[in-house]
């Protein structure tokens, strides 16, 4: 990105607004049965509040926050946990993401379901958020490392 | 709705692309409007997020990558046989919607109890037993994540793939000389 | 078991996936085992199915337990079956093949690769053996997007022709999601065997819309397939590739779109209704031959071997689209015989160029003499095994599906397609022969052994402590020399066994009404 | 008359279609060929969207108040769900096409497609 003043208000603004969307986030994966969002949404919103600190306060202090690496892991995991919980069910006796057959104690039917979307939803969330994070680093990947890169290159 | 169509065409036809880009995110936007108010809150919710947010950000990072100057050129090569195929784009469709049914209608094929063959119609079986099937009110999570799951994982996988692919491409694996200053700077700060 | 055999594919191609992404990179080694494991684990499977298919019938999978169409199905019969059996052991072949190629030209890149490689593996599965057209759509993307990242890691252009590839491919993903929209307003479903009965009550001839939905998803598919006025992307696309990508799509990629133009045609729409109602196999047709001809005079015109064979393919997916057009069960063996045949064969010629961009460190044909025969024979053998069979004749795979093709034509009376059939061979057999004629006859110039260094490739993220490669001389290791050797000698035992696929395998799947 | 006012959802969705499509087809820019794939893409989500209408029904989400007495009281909730997978295809499409676009314009300083082409066949 270009040169440019750091204004303190856009910082302390973004600084102040990250932890609420992130809260939204969380609300929008967890509400998803019963109103509008679900675990894309409430993914996009979480990676949206990382991104805010990272656009603001540039890379160095988001990386206090979230470091760079952890965001293809992370995608990695939540797609795991997605497709963890469709294998669970087929070992379990069923077939491919049926939730009758996942295992959570002392629940069943309908509520089984209910909350085996509930859980998918989070996976949906981690995978989305850890992704769109670590695509934007990647489009920004090749500024710090500039002089480095070119003596790669040759 | 004449403003979508106002700002898609500014967005195309913009000298300076980052011109573009604003337009394109007021577009994204303004759709997310549209799908609202035509009853689908989460897809307009997922458009005002993704393509207003999200989109908007890539481009403009893609924006600050290259240059912000758009060329104005047109393609030079076989500009008749795209025409062609534009204007053949078009008439097609209004041929083809010719068959469709009234907006809104709903006892159209897509609402119907039972398909024309007799198989049961699945949107309508969603409507009735989502609720029963999954104790979740909203009809599209249960769909999304449950009838319709393994669409939702190939979405998945998708974004996946755009991850790693990123990744891929742009990634550069660090070498240990590097490893070593970016310790030095942590150790700076 | 048996019972969740079909979703064990993509299950154990997202395991892999999903191992090798959180692979780190120190433990790079495990990554191409990995990959191997996966994809032969796969292959097994899928020749599982196969058996179970021709022994008791179709299979079908439905996931969540919702019987269709209220959810996805999974459905398994000779067709998807034999092209699901036929993909994921060229892969299979392709992947052992790419040990040593990707430590040449990907370097550091390899984990990820990998990665994205099963992601590509799980998309064309995913597309053969899917039952919902919208599924279809999802791993479509998956296929491409997984396809455009392989491209793109090769040369400098590659991300030129990645990018083409992309804009076109993503305009044809979104015609086919606009047919499917125009097809589920006016039917309310979207599983391929609920459409099949729909859709012959619904009066499709004086429908636009059902008509239109078929034209756009065609048009849709026709550019995944390049088929000839569509095909800008291919060219590039394939000759800029790292080697292991052009092998692993140049034969898989384009067979998996024709196979989901085959099922669109003849198993949803009904070839009733597509070759009565419709001008769409006409134009298919008329175009298809087109694409032969082009495909197969630019293909003498180049110069660089990789480039040549991309051309090719553009001539060959004609073929497939001839014997689709011919709308009778001649044609229709043909086109699925030609599917599995061209697969060996494209893979056999895409590593053998892959060979010599290790081993000699170019593929310029120019450059080509006598002494590559006395340095690498074995690859030279099967080059030209594939090349022959290329030109199709007797008794090597290529000969069967041109002479079925052939038959077909003959049975429609369309003589000008037979013309265009017979020109082709010829067309074919004047590029390959060039090149086998360089090979056997040209004496060696002695300027060769400088230009070795001055290779076509340009790793130009390249780290700086990359392993020196050494251009030998002499054959390949086994790790690239057997892949080349199994599909050569699989091109004569498919040409000497094709009645028994023809009738054992290719005749069940005739679909009513053709 | 009646055709046309059950249809201009459907003309308006074609008018965005065609835009995108013009500039995917007449564009030099490949930016822009982007921006118009992303319009082509937005239009036929719109397209999806506008058929799942039903006049005199409320969104597709469970009202105990309403109850469940007849379909045509919800709005079909399927295409919605589609096109939510759709419009991640489409980002996840666009974030590639970015990626890929920043290594041309490192190798080469432009996004003219025509030059580019040029440039290609010299190379």
């Amino acid at each position: 990105m270009k040169e440019r003043d750091e204004s303190p208000i856009v910082i302390i603004v973004s600084r102040m607004i990250s932890p609420f969307i992130m809260m939204f986030g969380a609300y929008v994966i967890a509400h998803g049965h019963y109103g509008p969002g679900g675990g894309f949404q409430g993914g996009a919103l979480l990676a949206a509040s990382i991104l805010l600190i990272r656009l603001t306060a540039g890379s160095r202090i988001s990386e206090l926050q979230f470091r760079r690496i952890w965001g293809t892991p992370i995608g990695v995991v939540g797609v795991s946990i997605f497709f963890g919980v469709g294998v669970i069910c087929m070992l379990n006796g069923g077939e491919v993401l049926n939730y009758a057959h996942f295992i959570i104690p002392g629940v069943d039917g309908p509520m089984l379901r209910s909350l085996g979307i509930l859980v998918v939803e989070v996976g949906i969330g981690l995978a989305v958020m850890g992704i769109l994070v670590s695509i934007y680093d990647d489009l920004l990947e090749e500024d710090e490392p500039r002089e480095l890169y070119r003596r790669e290159d040759e | 709705m004449v403003f979508i169509v106002l700002t898609a065409w500014v967005a195309v036809l913009s000298k300076n692309i980052l011109t573009a880009a604003v337009n394109l995110t007021i577009f994204s936007f303004l759709m997310a409007l549209a799908y609202i108010s035509m009853g689908s809150i989460d897809v307009g919710f997922t458009e005002s997020v993704v393509g207003a947010g999200v989109t908007g950000l890539f481009i403009i990072i893609a924006i600050f990558k290259t240059s912000p100057i758009a060329i104005e050129k047109k393609q030079s090569r076989f500009r008749i046989l795209r025409l062609v195929a534009l204007v053949a784009f078009g008439a097609v469709l209004i041929y083809g919607s010719s068959g469709l049914p009234n907006r809104g209608d709903a006892y159209a094929p897509l609402n119907a109890e039972t398909s024309i063959a007799g198989t049961p119609n699945a949107a309508t079986h969603y409507i009735l037993n989502a609720y029963d099937d999954a104790a979740t009110p909203n009809m599209v999570a249960v769909i999304l994540a449950d009838y319709r799951g393994y669409d939702t994982l190939g979405e998945e996988v998708v974004i996946l793939t755009a991850g790693l692919i990123c990744f891929l491409l742009l990634r550069t694996t660090r070498g240990p000389r590097e490893r070593e200053r970016r310790k030095s700077d942590r150790h700076n700060r | 078991m048996v019972r969740n055999a079909p979703a064990l594919i993509p299950v154990i191609y997202l395991t892999a996936c999903l191992l090798i992404a959180l692979t780190k990179i120190k433990y790079r080694q495990y990554a191409y085992p990995m990959a191997v494991a996966a994809a032969a684990l796969a292959s097994a499977v899928s020749v599982g199915m196969l058996v179970h298919v021709v022994r008791y019938g179709p299979l079908h999978y439905h996931f969540g337990g919702w019987i269709p169409p209220l959810g996805i199905e999974y459905s398994i019969d000779h067709l998807s079956g034999f092209v699901a059996v036929v993909i994921n052991i060229v892969a299979t072949i392709v992947l052992v093949h790419s040990l040593h190629v990707n430590k040449i030209e990907l370097v550091r890149k390899v984990v990820p690769y990998y990665s994205v490689a099963m992601l590509l593996m799980l998309g064309l599965n995913g597309i053969v053996i899917t039952g919902d057209f919208f599924n279809l759509f999802v791993f479509l993307e998956i296929a491409s997007l997984a396809s455009y990242g392989l491209v793109a890691t090769g040369e400098r252009g590659s991300a030129f022709a990645a990018l083409r590839y992309l804009i076109l491919g993503t305009v044809g993903a979104s015609f086919y999601l606009l047919g499917l929209g125009f097809l589920y307003i006016n039917t309310g479903s979207l599983n391929m065997a609920d459409l099949a009965l729909i859709i012959p009550l619904l009066q499709p001839h004086n429908d636009p819309a059902i008509i239109i939905a078929l034209v756009f998803m065609v048009v849709g598919i026709a550019i995944k397939m390049a088929i000839f006025p569509l095909h800008g992307w291919l060219p590039d696309a394939y000759t800029l590739a790292p080697s292991t990508t052009s092998a692993l799509i140049a034969p898989i990629g384009t067979k998996v779109a024709s196979y989901i133009l085959i099922r669109a045609l003849f198993f949803v729409y009904g070839a009733n209704l597509v070759s009565k109602g419709i001008p769409v196999l006409t134009i298919l047709g008329w175009l298809s031959a087109a694409g032969i001809i082009y495909g197969s005079i630019l293909a003498i015109a180049q110069s660089e071997l990789k480039r040549m064979l991309a051309y090719s393919s553009v001539a060959q997916v004609g073929y497939i689209g001839l014997g689709v057009s011919m709308a009778n069960p001649l044609g229709f063996i043909g086109a699925v015989l030609h599917v599995v045949n061209h697969a060996t064969m494209k893979a056999c010629l895409f590593l053998v160029a892959a060979n010599m961009r290790v081993h000699m460190g170019h593929s310029d044909i120019s450059r080509f003499d006598s002494s590559y025969r006395v340095k690498m024979p074995f690859t030279m053998a099967a080059f030209t095994v594939a090349a022959i069979s290329m030109v199709g004749l007797p008794p090597l795979a290529g000969f069967f599906s041109k002479w079925y093709l052939a038959l077909a034509t003959i049975e429609n009376s369309q003589w000008i397609f037979l013309g265009v059939i017979l020109v082709s061979s010829l067309l074919n057999a004047v590029y390959f022969f060039r090149v086998i004629e360089k090979v056997y006859m040209k004496s060696p110039s002695d300027k060769t052994v400088n230009d070795q260094h001055s290779g076509g490739r340009d790793d130009h993220q390249a780290a700086p402590e990359e392993e020196a490669v050494t251009f030998g001389s002499g054959e390949p290791g086994p790790s690239m020399l057997v892949p080349v050797i199994i599909f050569a000698v699989a091109l004569l035992l498919l040409g000497i066994f094709n009645a028994v696929i023809v009738t054992t395998l290719i005749k069940p799947m005739i679909p009513l009404g053709l | 008359m009646e055709f046309l006012l059950g249809h201009y959802s459907y003309f308006f969705v074609f008018v965005l279609l065609c835009i995108g499509l013009y500039a995917v087809l007449f564009m030099r820019n490949l930016v822009k060929q982007i921006i118009g794939l992303n319009i082509f893409q937005g239009a036929i989500i719109l397209f999806w969207v506008s058929c799942a209408v039903k006049w005199n029904a409320t969104v597709p989400i469970y009202d105990p108040d309403i109850g469940l007495g007849s379909t045509a009281l919800y709005i079909n909730p399927l295409p919605h769900t589609l096109m939510l997978t759709a419009i991640v295809v489409g980002v996840a499409t666009t974030g590639v096409a970015y990626a890929l676009l920043i290594i041309i314009y490192k190798h080469y300083k432009t996004v003219d497609e025509e030059k580019l082409i040029e440039e290609m066949k010299r190379w």
